[in-house]
């Protein structure tokens, strides 16, 4: 909150410092307060109307309003109407004046109301804001404004986008305010040839609009049979390349899907592939990577918010900490004295698993916890034709590989690793050859649990930070340490990449519930073929 | 080997066997003949292939090429271990491989022969004559005051005789012996010897890997001593063990 | 071995005298009697001993047969959802829409006719076979196709989980005729007898003791004898009972598909105790916990799995309405404390017990 | 200087060494003997620190290592060949053979060539898995790894057991050199007697849990010994 | 002293717990508050919590534990339609009273259970009528989105055939759903995203439930849908769900309930603060279940000082006409039906997590318990005044 009060205090500066510089400040205030009475209005069309007259003023006050009220910052004291826009600091707000922006006092925010927005009235300020930045001097906000008119459509705005192509420079910019002509021009107040014309721009466009507005098109019985007609065929050069795009993004998805998969398993991989604990309380593990990312979030909410997007790579390796301490807590106190016994780990980390869910809750409550995502992993690379590949999804996929090739190298490479594997094949024999074997328990069994920690971390970004958190993966996981076949860390990452992508493939012919029933019957038919999953270990080495 | 007269006669015959693992070839085209009755020791350097061999011949590994025919009828090649131990061919690991939670008595029950399927065995009892043969064979392998322990309480050699002993409850046609004597004393290793010598004979041919050279002259048979997967000399244990290329790989100077 | 050892024989009279008990002074005695037992005592006595049956059928083919079926749940759930179709059915014209033929969830999702596989289950002839049949045929197919090609230990758990998890997202599928994730409820009567009534109440939980000795002593009878010494060589070392000549995989399958059949007695008898069945019934955590159950009773002891699933079961219902906050504390922590100290669970330790206390007094005398 | 007291050892309730006592110096090879289940293995698993033993000491190198659990005696010089060859399967033949060396100061941490001379086989498999070596090279791999981690006592339970005659040569020549080099302790378990008679510098035969025997070669009656190995 | 016992039917343990703990809590102040003011007819209310740990045989168990061993006056308690429906046998067989606080698919009629959450009526429909309003957007088209479960696959249909009345055909409905606990959504908001830019002003009616919503919503924001381009209006996300999700980029979904927190009233104002006051912390949110037990609670204990005994069929007689003030400042009235009548609200959710009321009825909506759009469903009455009974009878009958 407190960091979002200060870079707007700082806009707001700024703003301010442009009207005062800008040429008739004074004169044009005039203006624009006829329509800013309208935007204490009740009536949500009157406040549209405000909104349009605002924009019209032209005044450079405006597009800062706009924003404010978009951003629900906009203001009015309930005596005498007079808007204002805030900084909320608790109950009391820093008023300041929307058109001269000077700050005017504060105000218990029960004395104020907020201007309210709702969806269509949102349409209308983006469109007016769109409209006010198309010449704006920065070059990212004429994008997003022509990227904004594409959107509306409006008829009204043709001779501004046409202005706009005339003094426009960048070419980025030209196509954006070319595309958003053409998305005027398709409109049924041009003439047919101009349409067409325009049908044939956006046939060349992969954007989402481009196609809504030639579906309309196309869709409309009363429009001209050869408008129609090149509406069609752009239409159809856009579905054809959006065909490839999908191909594309179900196998990103897949992948991505893939990578959850395969973080959430590879701790398992540890301390079931290689420990052979059957590890029931391997999701929680994963739960406590989870709030401890939530913990630190908090701590730097509280202590170092302009920080925050430090977060998760603090949290990474607390989530890590956290959970490898608990365990070693874990294979100290319950699973050393059960080696050689898997199936008693069952019963017992079934147990702890009912503890440690019942223990957030006691501590953390029941409900979910807010885990935020930092700016560089919000959003969307929007390639073409709508197929979004989302920013975090990215880092998952890089975080789960870059794990993945961690514990492997620590397995492979490490004296530890080595003494690890020793110790689970035959643990007297390793004492033998003068491994502590206690010692390496814990650290492995604490890798594991780590392991699975920093997958919560992860999953904080796209799941439910809850106490049943871990419940959700645990049987995917097992599957695909199964799949992969158990022991083998390049079987996790084909088994989870497999079922991944297998799954995106399936599940838009299928539906989601279909398409999960339909894996686990491939799992269960698959396995009949190989009966120790994708890697099997094959010889006589796999009978000892 | 190939043109032996009487292939329909063998005991065993295994023909052009190769069996290879990731490229290497633990068996190379290995022929061997065994006639019914017949005790036949067979030695070689450590990784020679002759307990791949017995792999091959129970139904363990699948042979790359060849075939192993039994009685000059089965294609054992084409069965599942089961089957294989149904046609009466007994096996004896080389690691010792017992129930360890059961019985060592229950451990010859359960080798004896018998009916051995499911649904049969829901109602099967043990009868006079089955408990009788256990009693016997316990004697033999000295294990009668070790009957009511857990198998898996027994010592490393104790565990070897019990293996022989479920070997002979099963009473197969043809029996596959990897190693007897290891871990044996010697006086053991001879009584083990004279326990084969009589056993075999008759339709029972018996197959002995070892490494004891005083033992494979005790039993007084065929020898023939595998190399790298394949023959490398076959007759009687002298002229075996004279052969030049024996004792380079083998038996040593 | 005898079939009835000492153990089975206070098994089975102590399950006799609990059964016949509980529906005397149930029904007998009048309310507010000192010795009544209320009638939801009845219920949940009756509930209780189909898991224990349940139990005894996981303990069959975990305890002697060495496979950790993490999908049990699935045949108790498929014998429960053929009890529940008949009880559907007897329902008639009372449901709310008061169609002759369609349950009420058919109707309001706009069904036209009933599917094909409901037919039959308004004869209770066709209807209770079927609560055998139906987790019968399920097993032996899972059976066949798992154990014939080698799939055992953890790979087998697992994909038993998958069938279960399966099994679950498809029953929760409105579109498959079974009530989705409702289930099926409001049940009225069985075999024209109110459910309501104390009498069949009482009459339930006899079947469900009756039930819970005849599977003890089919289970007895499978695993005293040359079959049972199999079962367990086959756990202990699958590979070298083939080279004996045996077929493990029947072996597997015959014992997996009896225990299945008994799971799914287990349902068919706890569907019209508890009044529903849904598919909830066959999520995997279910599963588990059952396993959980002959854990602590004691794997590989059958009295033991019985009694871990009414002691847990009692303990869950004793808990969740005494500690409602802390109960998972508890439960969780006796998990761990059996694990850690009766790691054989409570009646596979017992004979240690016993036999360290007779040394203990052997020694001092 | 080994030294075991009066060792009993249990199995449960039932007691497997009874008041065994014994002493093996470096430089020599003390050979037990004994029929099968007298308790040889016993001994082993009470000395290396497999099972504890109920009373009775262990003394090496004048320290009592009774309490010390198994690494511990390890990284006091113990080394094991096992019987049944214990070889980790899943590890490959290098990695089987560097599982010790761990405990050793980092300079030292190599494969010692010899070890590859002794057992030229295990060269050409570095990379194959234990557990699929046959019987007799996981035995040759068993003792190559005690070897590795270049123990001060060695203890070799039947370690001819599976393998080829010219190499059983070859593990006698190799043994009869350590003990000759004076500054490790050998302590051989073996029932091939010829194998053991030309090796041992003392024997100790153990008959149902005791030792019944003990003495320098030349000091043994023949005739007593061969009826305690016959049956 | 004797007590009138309450009985509190809510999971706290298991999937349900994230959601019903809560209502345990609110359940809790309120017989705390009453407990306050001196009791009810005279002695104390004692509150008797189970858990039934969200088994929904379990459910069945508890409710029979609590009326026939604990002897409560009534419970108020369950979420899930599956939990109602597998305790319904229990309190009709006992005669029990059953408070359910949760909106729901309808099609039930019980002469024993008052349904205090809002019916497919009070909720769906005026939801999607406001997204057809040119306020609401105008939408023309419509994705439903919903697990795979009985209230989504009702509400569905019910909204099917209420869009067909609009003209809307099939054509521009899709419908899809999900498991439970579904968190990998990339594929379904790409399939809606492509299914919105085929030309008409499309609209995301969703009845995903509970554990998947935060998934949905953060895969929305991902990708970068914006509530005024393809505006989401939810049926089960409530403040509570939302407390999971940083919501600035999610401004402008939308929800329909009965109640919002940020409902600026004296009532609701009194309520947070003694909400927060007992719970201990300041940020714990209210939602509507909780206002549906309020209002539930409030009349429930009316009815019992008008009746004079916690007598279940006298208070349910009691019970018919009751109104309470709800928190939103509207009367709240108990019908014959089981059901209240109250207003609908929409409201949009703000970015710091609460939702801003943008829209709502013109008066109060009387919940239907069989709704008017399913043909057979249509044809029923409910109606339990004394003596008639009657919850799916075409005609009423003595
Ligand atoms: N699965 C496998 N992968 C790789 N090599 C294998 C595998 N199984 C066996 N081998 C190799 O095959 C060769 C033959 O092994 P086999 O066990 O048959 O030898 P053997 O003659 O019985 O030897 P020994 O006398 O030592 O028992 C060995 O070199 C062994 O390393
Ligand atoms: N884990 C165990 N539990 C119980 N008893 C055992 C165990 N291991 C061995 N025994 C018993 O202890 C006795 C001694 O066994 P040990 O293995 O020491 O014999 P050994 O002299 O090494 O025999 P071998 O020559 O056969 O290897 C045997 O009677 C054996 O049955
Ligand atoms: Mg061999
Ligand atoms: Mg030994």
């Amino acid at each position: 909150m407190a960091v979002r009060n200060a870079i707007f205090r700082l806009v707001l500066v700024l703003f301010a410092a442009g009207a005062c510089l800008a040429p008739g400040g004074g004169s044009a205030s005039e203006g624009i307060d006829a329509a800013l009475v309208l935007l204490a209005e009740k009536s949500a069309r009157k406040r549209q109307a405000g909104v349009e007259a605002l924009a019209a003023s032209g005044h450079p006050a405006a597009a800062p309003i706009l924003s404010a009220m978009v951003d629900g910052k906009l203001y009015y004291r309930k005596d005498d109407k007079r808007l204002f826009v805030v900084a909320k600091r608790g109950r009391e707000f820093d008023l300041f004046d929307p058109v001269a922006g000077e700050q005017a006092g504060t105000a218990p925010s029960k004395s104020l109301k907020k201007v309210k927005v709702n969806n269509r009235l949102r349409r209308a300020i983006r469109k007016a804001l769109a409209g006010l930045n198309l010449t704006h001097a920065d070059r990212g906000l004429r994008l997003e404004a022509a990227a904004g008119l594409l959107k509306s459509a409006d008829p009204g705005l043709r001779p501004a986008l046409a202005a706009a192509l005339e003094s426009e420079a960048d070419g980025d910019v030209r196509a954006a305010v070319e595309l958003a002509l053409a998305a005027v021009d398709i409109g049924p107040d041009s003439a047919p040839p101009a349409r067409i014309a325009a049908a044939k721009r956006l046939g060349a466009s992969e954007s989402p609009e481009a196609r809504a507005l030639l579906g309309r098109v196309v869709g409309d019985a009363k429009t001209d049979a050869a408008v129609r007609e090149a509406a069609r065929a752009a239409l159809q050069q856009i579905e054809d390349r959006l065909e490839l795009y999908r191909q594309f993004g179900a196998v990103f998805q897949g992948i991505s899907l893939g990578s959850v998969l395969l973080l959430a398993a590879v701790g398992l991989a540890i301390t079931f592939g290689v420990m052979g604990v059957i590890n029931m309380a391997h999701g929680e593990m994963v739960m406590v990577g989870a709030y401890a990312t939530f913990v630190v979030q908090e701590l730097f909410r509280t202590f170092a918010p302009e920080f925050f997007g430090l977060s998760l790579a603090v949290a990474v390796p607390a989530a890590f900490l956290a959970a490898a301490a608990l365990g070693v807590g874990l294979e100290r106190s319950v699973i050393r004295w059960l080696y050689g016994r898997p199936l008693e780990t069952l019963l017992a980390t079934w147990g702890v698993s009912l503890v440690l869910r019942q223990a957030v809750r006691t501590i953390f409550g029941p409900t979910n916890r807010e885990v935020g995502s930092p700016e560089w992993m919000s959003g969307a690379m929007e390639l073409a034709g709508g197929v979004a590949i989302t920013y975090n999804r990215i880092w998952i996929i890089l975080f789960s590989l870059a794990v993945l090739a961690a514990v492997m190298a620590v397995i492979r490479y490490t004296a530890f690793g080595l003494e690890m594997r020793a110790v689970t094949q035959n643990r007297p024999m390793a004492n033998a050859m003068g491994i502590r074997s206690r010692k390496v328990d814990s650290m492995t069994f604490a890798l594991g649990s780590g392991v699975a920690g920093m997958a919560g971390v992860a999953l904080s970004q796209i799941d439910n930070v809850s106490p049943n958190l871990g419940q959700a993966y645990i049987v995917d996981s097992f599957m695909v340490i199964v799949f992969g076949g158990v022991g083998n860390l390049w079987g996790v990452l084909v088994g989870a990449m497999s079922l991944g992508v297998v799954n995106k493939f399936i599940e838009p012919f299928s539906g989601a519930v279909l398409g999960k029933i339909v894996i686990l019957v491939a799992l269960i038919l698959f396995i009949q073929r190989r009966p120790q999953g994708l890697f099997a270990m094959r010889g006589r080495a796999a009978e000892l | 080997m190939a043109e032996h007269p009487a292939i329909s006669n063998a005991a065993l015959y295994l023909d052009g066997i190769t069996v290879s693992f990731d490229g290497f070839r633990a068996l190379n085209r290995l022929s061997l003949y065994l006639e019914p009755g017949e005790l036949r020791a067979v030695i070689g350097p450590n990784g020679a292939g002759k307990s791949t061999m017995m792999d091959v011949v129970t139904g363990k590994t699948r042979p790359d090429e060849g075939q192993v025919l039994l009685h000059g009828r089965h294609d054992l090649t084409r069965l599942d271990e089961a089957a294989i131990a149904g046609l009466g061919v007994g096996r004896k690991f080389q690691r010792p491989t017992v129930f360890e939670a059961h019985s060592v008595f229950e451990n010859l029950e359960l080798a004896c022969r018998a009916d051995r399927r499911a649904r049969r065995t829901l109602f099967a009892r043990l009868s006079g004559e089955q408990r009788e043969r256990i009693e016997e064979v316990l004697d033999l392998i000295a294990l009668r005051e070790r009957a009511g322990d857990s198998a898996g309480l027994l010592s490393h050699g104790q565990k070897q005789w019990l293996e022989i002993g479920m070997l002979l409850v099963q009473d197969p046609s043809i029996l596959l012996i990897d190693e007897p004597a290891a871990g044996m004393t010697d006086a053991e290793t001879m009584r083990t010897a004279r326990l084969l010598k009589r056993i075999a004979g008759g339709e029972r041919s018996v197959i002995v890997v070892e490494h004891d050279m005083e033992f494979v002259r005790a039993l007084d048979c065929r020898v023939t001593a595998l190399h790298e997967g394949a023959m490398l000399a076959e007759g009687t244990l002298d002229a075996v063990s004279a052969n030049e290329s024996v004792i380079e790989v083998y038996l040593g100077r | 071995m005898r079939l009835l050892d000492l153990k089975g024989r206070i098994f089975l009279a102590a399950l006799a005298v609990l059964a016949a008990g509980a529906a005397l002074l149930n029904l007998v005695l009048p309310e507010g009697a000192v010795l009544h037992v209320p009638n939801y005592m009845v219920g949940l006595i009756g509930k209780y001993l189909c898991f224990a049956l349940l139990a005894l059928s996981v303990d069959l083919v975990w305890g002697f047969a060495g496979i950790l079926s993490l999908g049990h749940g699935a045949f108790f759930a498929l014998g429960g959802y053929a009890m529940g179709m008949h009880l559907m059915r007897q329902i008639g014209e009372r449901g709310v829409y008061g169609h002759p033929e369609l349950p009420d969830f058919m109707v309001f999702l706009d069904w036209k006719e009933l599917p094909w596989y409901w037919h039959g289950f308004d004869s209770a002839w066709f209807a209770l076979p079927m609560c055998l049949a139906v987790p019968g045929a399920l097993a032996f197919l899972f059976g066949w196709l798992t154990f014939r090609s080698r799939v055992t230990g953890v790979y087998l758990s697992i994909i038993s989980q998958a069938m279960t998890f399966a099994l679950m997202l498809a029953f929760f599928r409105n579109d498959m005729g079974f009530g989705g994730n409702n289930g099926l409820t409001d049940f009225k009567d069985l075999f024209g007898l109110d459910l309501k009534d104390a009498g069949m109440r009482a009459g339930l939980l006899l079947a469900s003791a009756a039930a819970l000795a005849g599977g003890y002593l089919l289970c007895r009878w499978m695993t005293v004898g040359k079959f049972g010494r199999v079962l367990v060589a086959v756990r202990d070392a699958e590979q070298r009972t083939r080279f004996l000549g045996y077929r493990p995989e029947h072996y597997k399958i015959l014992a997996f598909t009896v225990s299945a059949m008994m799971a799914g007695v287990a349902g068919a008898l706890y569907v019209p105790q508890v009044g529903i069945i849904n598919p909830g019934e066959f999520s995997p955590a279910n599963s588990i916990e059952i396993v959980i159950w002959v854990a602590v009773g004691g794997r590989g002891t059958l009295v033991g799995a019985a009694l871990g699933a009414v002691l847990v079961n009692y303990a869950k219902s004793f808990l969740t309405g005494a500690a409602p906050e802390m109960w998972l504390f508890v439960l969780g922590g006796l998990f761990v404390a059996v694990t850690l100290f009766i790691p054989r669970g409570i009646l596979g330790e017992i004979p240690g017990l016993w036999a360290r206390w007779r040394d203990g007094r052997g020694h001092h005398g | 200087m080994l030294t075991i007291r009066d060792a009993d050892l249990y199995y449960g309730a039932s007691q497997a060494l009874k008041g065994v006592s014994l002493t093996a110096l470096k430089g020599e090879v003390t050979c037990v003997l004994g029929r099968n289940g007298v308790g040889k293995t016993s001994l082993i698993r009470g000395l290396v620190g497999h099972v504890p033993l109920r009373r009775g000491k262990v003394e090496w190198e004048g320290a009592d290592i009774t309490r010390l659990t198994a690494a511990d005696r390890a990284r006091a010089g113990l080394a094991l060949v096992p019987q049944g060859r214990e070889i980790f399967p899943r590890l490959t033949v290098e990695e089987n053979l560097r599982t010790g060396l761990g405990m050793l100061p980092r300079a030292e941490r190599t494969v010692p060539e010899d070890v590859f001379e002794l057992f030229p086989v295990l060269r050409d498999m570095l990379r194959r898995r234990g557990g699929d070596l046959s019987g007799g090279q996981q035995q040759q791999l068993a003792i190559g790894r005690a070897l590795a981690t270049r123990p001060r006592l060695l203890v070799l339970d039947e370690p001819t057991e599976g393998i080829q005659p010219s190499i059983i040569k070859q593990i006698g020549t190799a043994i009869s050199q350590l003990a000759a080099r004076g500054d490790i302790a050998i302590l051989l378990v073996e029932q091939f007697f010829d194998f053991a008679r030309e090796l041992a510098d003392r024997f100790v035969v153990m008959d149902r849990g005791e030792v019944v025997m003990q003495g320098r070669p030349g000091e043994l009656d023949e005739d007593e010994l061969q009826r305690r190995l016959s049956v | 002293a004797e007590t009138i016992k309450v009985g509190i039917l809510h999971s706290l343990s298991g999937t349900m717990a994230i959601s019903e703990t809560t209502l345990k809590d609110a359940m809790l102040m309120l017989i705390d508050d009453i407990n306050k003011k001196g009791g009810l007819l005279g002695k104390q209310v004692e509150p008797v919590v189970v858990d039934p740990a969200s088994d929904w045989p379990l459910f069945a168990e508890k409710a029979r534990e609590l009326i026939e061993k604990e002897k409560v006056a009534v419970v108020f308690g369950c979420w899930t339609s599956v939990s109602r429906k597998s305790v319904l046998p229990v309190f009709e067989e006992l005669n029990g009273l059953l408070f359910y606080p949760v909106q729901y698919e309808g099609e039930e009629s019980s002469r024993n259970v008052f349904y205090t959450g809002a019916a497919p009526n009070q909720q769906a429909i005026p939801a999607v009528e406001y997204l057809m309003s040119e306020d609401g957007g105008g939408a023309e088209r419509f994705a439903l989105l919903g697990t795979d479960y009985v209230y989504p696959r009702t509400t569905n249909k019910i909204l099917r055939a209420f869009l067909h009345s609009r003209g809307i055909s099939d054509d521009d409905i899709l419908e899809e759903y999900t498991p439970f606990g579904h968190s990998d959504w990339q594929t379904i908001v790409s399939k809606v995203r492509a299914f919105a830019s085929e030309g008409k002003k499309t609209a995301i009616v969703s009845t995903i439930n509970g554990d998947a919503n935060v998934p949905f919503y953060k895969e929305l924001a991902n990708q970068g849908v914006m509530a005024e381009d393809l505006p989401v209006v939810a049926f089960s996300v409530g403040e509570e769900e939302l407390a999971g999700i940083d919501t600035a980029p999610l401004v402008g979904h939308l929800a329909a309930w009965n109640y919002f927190m940020s409902v600026e009233t004296p009532e609701n104002e009194a309520f947070i603060e003694k909400w927060h006051a007992f719970i201990g912390d300041e940020d714990r949110v209210t939602n509507d279940p909780m206002e549906a037990h309020y209002i539930g609670f409030k009349m429930w204990v009316q009815a019992v000082n008008q009746a004079g005994s916690t007598d279940v069929d006298a208070v349910r007689q009691a019970m018919y006409g009751q109104t309470v003030t709800a928190l939103t400042g509207n009367t709240a009235l108990m019908n014959v039906n089981h059901h209240l009548s109250k207003p609908v609200l929409i409201g949009e959710v703000q970015d710091d997590g609460q939702f801003e009321v943008v829209w709502e009825t013109d008066g109060p909506v009387v919940g239907d318990a069989w709704s008017d759009y399913i043909p057979e469903s249509a044809k029923l009455t409910a109606d339990w005044t004394y003596p008639w009974v009657c919850g799916n009878c075409e005609k009423p009958m003595f």
